[in-house]
């Protein structure tokens, strides 16, 4: 092509008969050169698409992978926190929960959650059983930032969550088969149907409530759930006797600081996977706000327990840096680090406070899940309304609405499911079951059967 | 070299360790400032399946039950309010409550008097 | 450069002769513009082709990482699976392994894995010794996808998983130099020589066998090598006895249920890895079909052993997910979603039967690595010819040829390797080490020496 | 606008007034076209750019993610290899550092690490307080492959990492909050101060002094302040008596297998993040030279250990897998595969017999800190003169020169911070807290409340 | 209330775990219903290294073997048959077989009978 | 069959875990060959806070502490040497040293005699 135009130019100097020929050669070339150019564009463009789409996919994957991660911080957290005769009870549940999760959320959770456009602002939508990959599924047309597998993984590790947090707080008494049952119908509708509300393009998303990764969606929806199991369960055989309330103290703070550290690292693509795109500015600043608010809610958790009962609490100092987490998981993507260090150190405080406020209530939650997920939770929620880019009074009032009414349905949707399962097949087990141990009574077999218990 | 004078029995009880509490806190009332326990195990022999593992029961461990034992050293004249009171105490009337025995101690010593 | 053209154009109302030199400019200032445009269009593509070449060489690198990370699964769950006398013994065994495994894979096994493409169709190939950094290996002209550092690397983790297989089969009483030598040699020469039969583009492949991750190459081999070493070994001390089959409990279910979620977290690689590239539709509905597997296992083995033993066994549970993950592992790439559950099912069943099989049959396997990897990878890989896009009377008879054919050469081999090391050194300790744990025998200490065993 | 130029090539025939303004349109048409062209494939390049910039500071985030896991592997690691009464505070320690690094690194570490180009070889610079976005910190104007986030964030986790090494040497007698004031001071000052010399563009860097991921700058350093408290502290009761030296074996081998594995994964972003890109020839071999080097010092321990004590010691051999990693640090870029299996193997023999000594030496440290990160910190650092692209005298002499100054500079600051807080607070526990566990005395707690200690 | 009439004896039995399941089916066999066991060590002065850690030799905790203590408490005239099925039943011939020893018990109570 | 002729004494010891070392070298000097030791715990009624968990006291099982029991069984004649070597060796002068009980053993047997 470069030939033919060379050529007609070294023939300029002929007559213009042929000059004219030459010229017209040299456009009808220019013309192909341009088209041909004009090809090779598009197709880089394209082929940029593609790699962007790649690329922002492989982020939300390996977020994925990441949030998965998180069931094994929870198993080992909440059954570090247990004593050692309920253990394999308590890992039982939280390795169970991923597959109920997403088996679940595959047959309908998706379709109730992500129920599609014309849904917008609704109260509730369904888009259908089962995971059918739509046309263009695994292009960028499904989304331009992943495939519809991957959109189906990641929420679906998100739904799985949700139903994690009732368990540790539920832990140590609830049977088994109930605590499956309720799981289920909690991921399979609760979860999804309040989901949709703000994720889904519902009307708390339309009237601009504010919640990034899910301080309310995920963790205060798991903790309304767990505070109605707790409160149908009662507490713990010799949790609360003679007036008096005692601590039992968790069997394994290895396993506890494991399950901590699980999830603050899947709390990587908890927060920055919720950017849904891998946006090298959003997703960075993401992760510095996420770990800001983690490290200040440890040291304020660390020392608001220290100047109450003068022992550093490591139990304490663990939900503290989950206290920050859940706290900052609202407003990750609209908050400083100035603002990111606050909340994560008021989450470290309440944190603490809330503990000892719910043993005052009488309300026995083994692990804090109370606390971390459903106090801090409102908290981040609300920070959203006090700090950083959405900062104001408007706001405040429309994180109070998400608060509350996501608040008020998940509450009574777990409490009825509960009642429902304690009124037909009870939700507690027997009482010789409880001191001997859950996993005796419901597995036959114990966690640790080399070792002398005391 | 403090040999107690009085005569002195042993008590060594075989209870659950759920009753543990209410044992200790009956002990305490009547004045018995101290005292030991350990756990063991006891052994039955009603092969009832207690638990399995991959599918396989698990009969032999099942065929032990968790107990606690309270050993106390008191004075003979002490000993039978003290036997009662730990009857008492650790009952709840089913079977596997466990047992008492009494034997003889024919010296204590305590060691921090030298 | 558009400052000469938008002049010739101003210049067009003058004379011809000036026209014409006009014209002359304005094609040749066109021409310049246009080479350069091509230049840049050039180098755009470079970039483009070099960003995806980073992009799923990136993703390959993260996917070695997750495939090295199971190699601590395998430690924690085949070490809580077994008894705490041995825990030092089991976690050494699974420690040295990955190491024994890269070296020996760097020094023969990627050369006898991938002999090249002269070997296509062959039964054996040798490219050398060491690893050779070949020209252009660190771009795209190696593979498209990854380098050949990422190459060697990816395949160096496979190796080493097949190997780790073994060890959880064999424990307990397996001598440790034995053991030692027996993984060098599997890893050094039965892994590679085999794998290269499929992978390495050897016969298996010609014929059109299909194993997208390793049913078979990876899992079957381990599990055929399990086998030797389980029947050359015998059974532990009390397991079989007065004709009775007697449970040995394991230790430590917090490890067990640490080690399978790490293996399903590594699954992420191991599986979403052999896409090799960073496809995103490809990758995303492996990793879909992978969970839903491991979730299918899930409760299909939770619910087959609750309605033979009536308990909740958590062990048959880990087993049941890692069965879901084994039996998709062939066909990840080319079955649905619905498939991907059915297998899982399928599996999760047959593991829970399995187990209970081989303990009829008095072959000692006290992690259920049999089960898992040998039974239920003939599954996966038998599945690929009922279920899927491949799915046919035909592909049923290839996948048989190719199960077994591996089968048999891998378990001749090991049986080999294993039946001259017991002739020799001997494969078993001495009966008071194995009562006393093989920590004290091989090792001189305790793996938890500060608490009391039973 | 291809419509243009074909009307008007078909009006080329007709005459030459006529044909003068096809001409003209058509150059004109050529012009449009070609600047929309020039603007399409400059929108390319920026989206290519773009990509580039995302997928860099996507592996960099990974990355990070990656080195933030070490802090989970020390816990375990270090706990693991110290005693059950003092499991809480060990891993107390190591829950805190990573708060406490990544504050005070946002607070000031930062500023005084990266002073910025106007410090270029100079001992000391300070940017400033507090986490400030400088204008497009964002974008790829702050650098070529990582947002000011990403930066803060990898750096960060470093610093963190650092602190964390004292912590396993100064284990089981240490006051906690003499620890976590000397820590805070450590992280602040002591280590991005000394870092600025190599790589905040200080004097060592001037001179080439090398150091890719920080065998002297992370590991050494770290080393030196556990050398400076180890000193001051003096040994356990119970390990040097009678003119004896006692084991004191660690309490948990599964903790530490668990932890040397994470810190092994942590590995592939220390130093596959140290190439500060994702550039897939170098990040592929780094991580090829990072796990053959750590394989290389598994096995080169695991042997040494046995020649000495006829016991495979699994202590030993995960001290050697660190040895291996701490050894490649300084060199993974410059040194091919054959060099890293030597450098591997060297660091795992040094580290057997640098534990012996330091017990010789009456120096306790029960995790062997100093033998992995001090010793081998040293010995890697060295080992760029000697092997790989750099090999040379010079370079020895140069490599000397860095591990002199740093080693006196940061023993010296370590020394004298644990001097003065000696001096006023006290570092050590008192007799009975030691004896009883620091657990109960700093922590009011025990880690497993349930087990029957020995 | 029910202080059993016969004279009782309390048997302690120290022996390898190893044989434990073969002395509690001898003793069921002679029709001993219940016992408790528990884990103790036995000490003994051999200094023979029994292990390594970090290349320093561990010698003390080497000096203490694991056995497991049996306690049957029994009437008088059982006592002997009893013993003999132990001895029988624990024996290996080798050193450290374990031992038996016999104590009077005055008194035993059933809790259960209240 | 072996039952000892000389009467034999069982001597119990409470002691202190730290201490386990001084006496067992104490045993070891006057020729004890043998003894068997296990974990206990001492309860005491002083409900002094001993740590804390997640806000709440830990009082109760601060009301125990770990202790060990030493049983030694010897030849009365030898009974007055050993306990006095163990008082000695146990000693610290401080509350909390521990106890000595001393009861009558009516038969011993060594099971590897068979
Ligand atoms: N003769 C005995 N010698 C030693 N221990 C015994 C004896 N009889 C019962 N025990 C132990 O006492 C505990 C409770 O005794 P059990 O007989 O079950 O109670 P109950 O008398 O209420 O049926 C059990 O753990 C059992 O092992
Ligand atoms: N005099 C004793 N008092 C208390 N325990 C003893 C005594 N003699 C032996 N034992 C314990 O009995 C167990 C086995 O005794 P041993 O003497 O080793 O057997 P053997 O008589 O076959 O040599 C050991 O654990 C030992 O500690
Ligand atoms: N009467 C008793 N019966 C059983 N155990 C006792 C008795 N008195 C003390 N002990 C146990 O002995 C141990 C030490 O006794 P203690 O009285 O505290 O020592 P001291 O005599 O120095 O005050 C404690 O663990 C305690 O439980």
């Amino acid at each position: 092509m470069e030939n033919i135009i060379s050529d007609s130019v070294s023939l300029v100097s002929t007559d213009s008969t042929f000059y004219l020929k030459s010229v017209m050669d040299s456009i009808t070339a220019s013309k192909a050169a341009y088209l041909q150019a004009k090809t090779e564009i598009t197709s880089n463009s394209t082929s940029i698409n593609l790699n962007a789409f790649k690329l922002d996919n492989l982020w939300m994957m390996i977020a994925s992978a990441l949030v998965f991660i998180m069931h094994l911080g929870f198993a080992t957290l909440e059954s570090g926190l247990t004593r050692a005769k309920n253990t394999t009870n308590v890992l039982f549940k939280n390795t169970v929960i991923p597959a109920i999760g997403l088996l679940t959320f595959a047959l309908c959770g998706f379709g109730l959650m992500y129920p599609g456009a014309e849904f917008t602002g609704a109260f509730f939508g369904f888009k259908g059983f089962g995971l059918n990959l739509p046309d263009g599924g695994e292009t960028s047309a499904y989304s331009p930032s992943y495939t519809y597998w991957t959109d189906f993984l990641f929420q679906g590790m998100f739904a799985a969550t949700c139903a994690t947090i009732v368990s540790g707080a539920v832990a140590e008494r609830i049977k088994l088969i109930s605590f499956m049952l309720f799981s289920m119908f909690f991921v399979a509708l609760v979860y999804p149907i309040l989901g949709m509300w703000k994720w889904g393009g519902g009307w708390l998303n339309v009237i601009g409530f504010h919640d990034f990764a899910g301080s309310t969606i995920v963790h205060s929806i798991g903790g309304w759930g767990a505070l109605a199991g707790v409160i149908l369960l009662g507490p713990r055989l010799g949790k609360f006797e003679k007036g008096r309330t005692y601590p039992i103290p968790g069997h394994n703070m290895t396993s506890a600081v494991i399950g901590t550290f699980m999830l603050w690292l899947g709390w990587f693509g908890f927060n920055g996977g919720s950017v849904l795109s891998a946006d090298a500015g959003l997703v960075s600043k993401v992760l510095v706000t996420t770990c800001i608010a983690a490290s200040a809610g440890c040291i304020a958790a660390t020392f608001t327990i220290f100047s109450i009962s003068r022992n550093f609490d490591l139990s304490m100092t663990l939900n503290g840096i989950l206290a920050g987490l859940v706290g900052i998981t609202a407003g990750a993507d609209v908050t400083g680090v100035l603002d990111s260090l606050i909340i994560g150190l008021v989450a470290g405080i309440i944190v603490v406070l809330s503990v000892i406020t719910f043993d005052r209530l009488k309300l026995d939650d083994p692990v804090g899940a109370l606390s971390v997920h459903l106090v801090c939770g409102i908290w981040g929620t609300l920070a959203v309304g006090l700090f950083g880019s959405k900062a104001g009074l408007q706001q405040v009032v429309i994180q109070l609405i998400g608060i509350v009414s996501i608040g008020l349905a998940a509450f009574v949707a777990a409490f009825a499911i509960f009642f429902i399962i304690k009124s037909t097949i009870g939700i507690r087990v027997s009482k010789d079951e409880e001191i001997y141990g859950l996993d005796g009574g419901e597995h036959g077999m114990e966690a640790y059967p080399d070792f002398m218990n005391k | 070299m403090a040999t107690l004078e009085p005569k002195m029995k042993k008590i060594q009880a075989i209870i659950r360790a759920s009753k543990f509490e209410d044992v200790r806190d009956a002990l305490h009332k009547i004045g018995v400032e101290f005292f030991i326990f350990y756990e063991v195990k006891g052994v039955t022999f009603q092969t009832e399946q207690k638990g399995s593992y991959r599918g396989l029961s698990i009969y032999d461990s099942a065929g032990s039950i968790p107990r606690r034992v309270l050993e106390v050293v008191v004075p003979e004249s002490d000993a039978k309010e003290a036997i009662n009171v730990i009857k008492k105490s650790a009952y709840t009337g089913e079977t596997g409550d466990g047992k008492i025995f009494v034997s003889s101690i024919e010296e204590t010593h305590r060691i921090s008097l030298g």
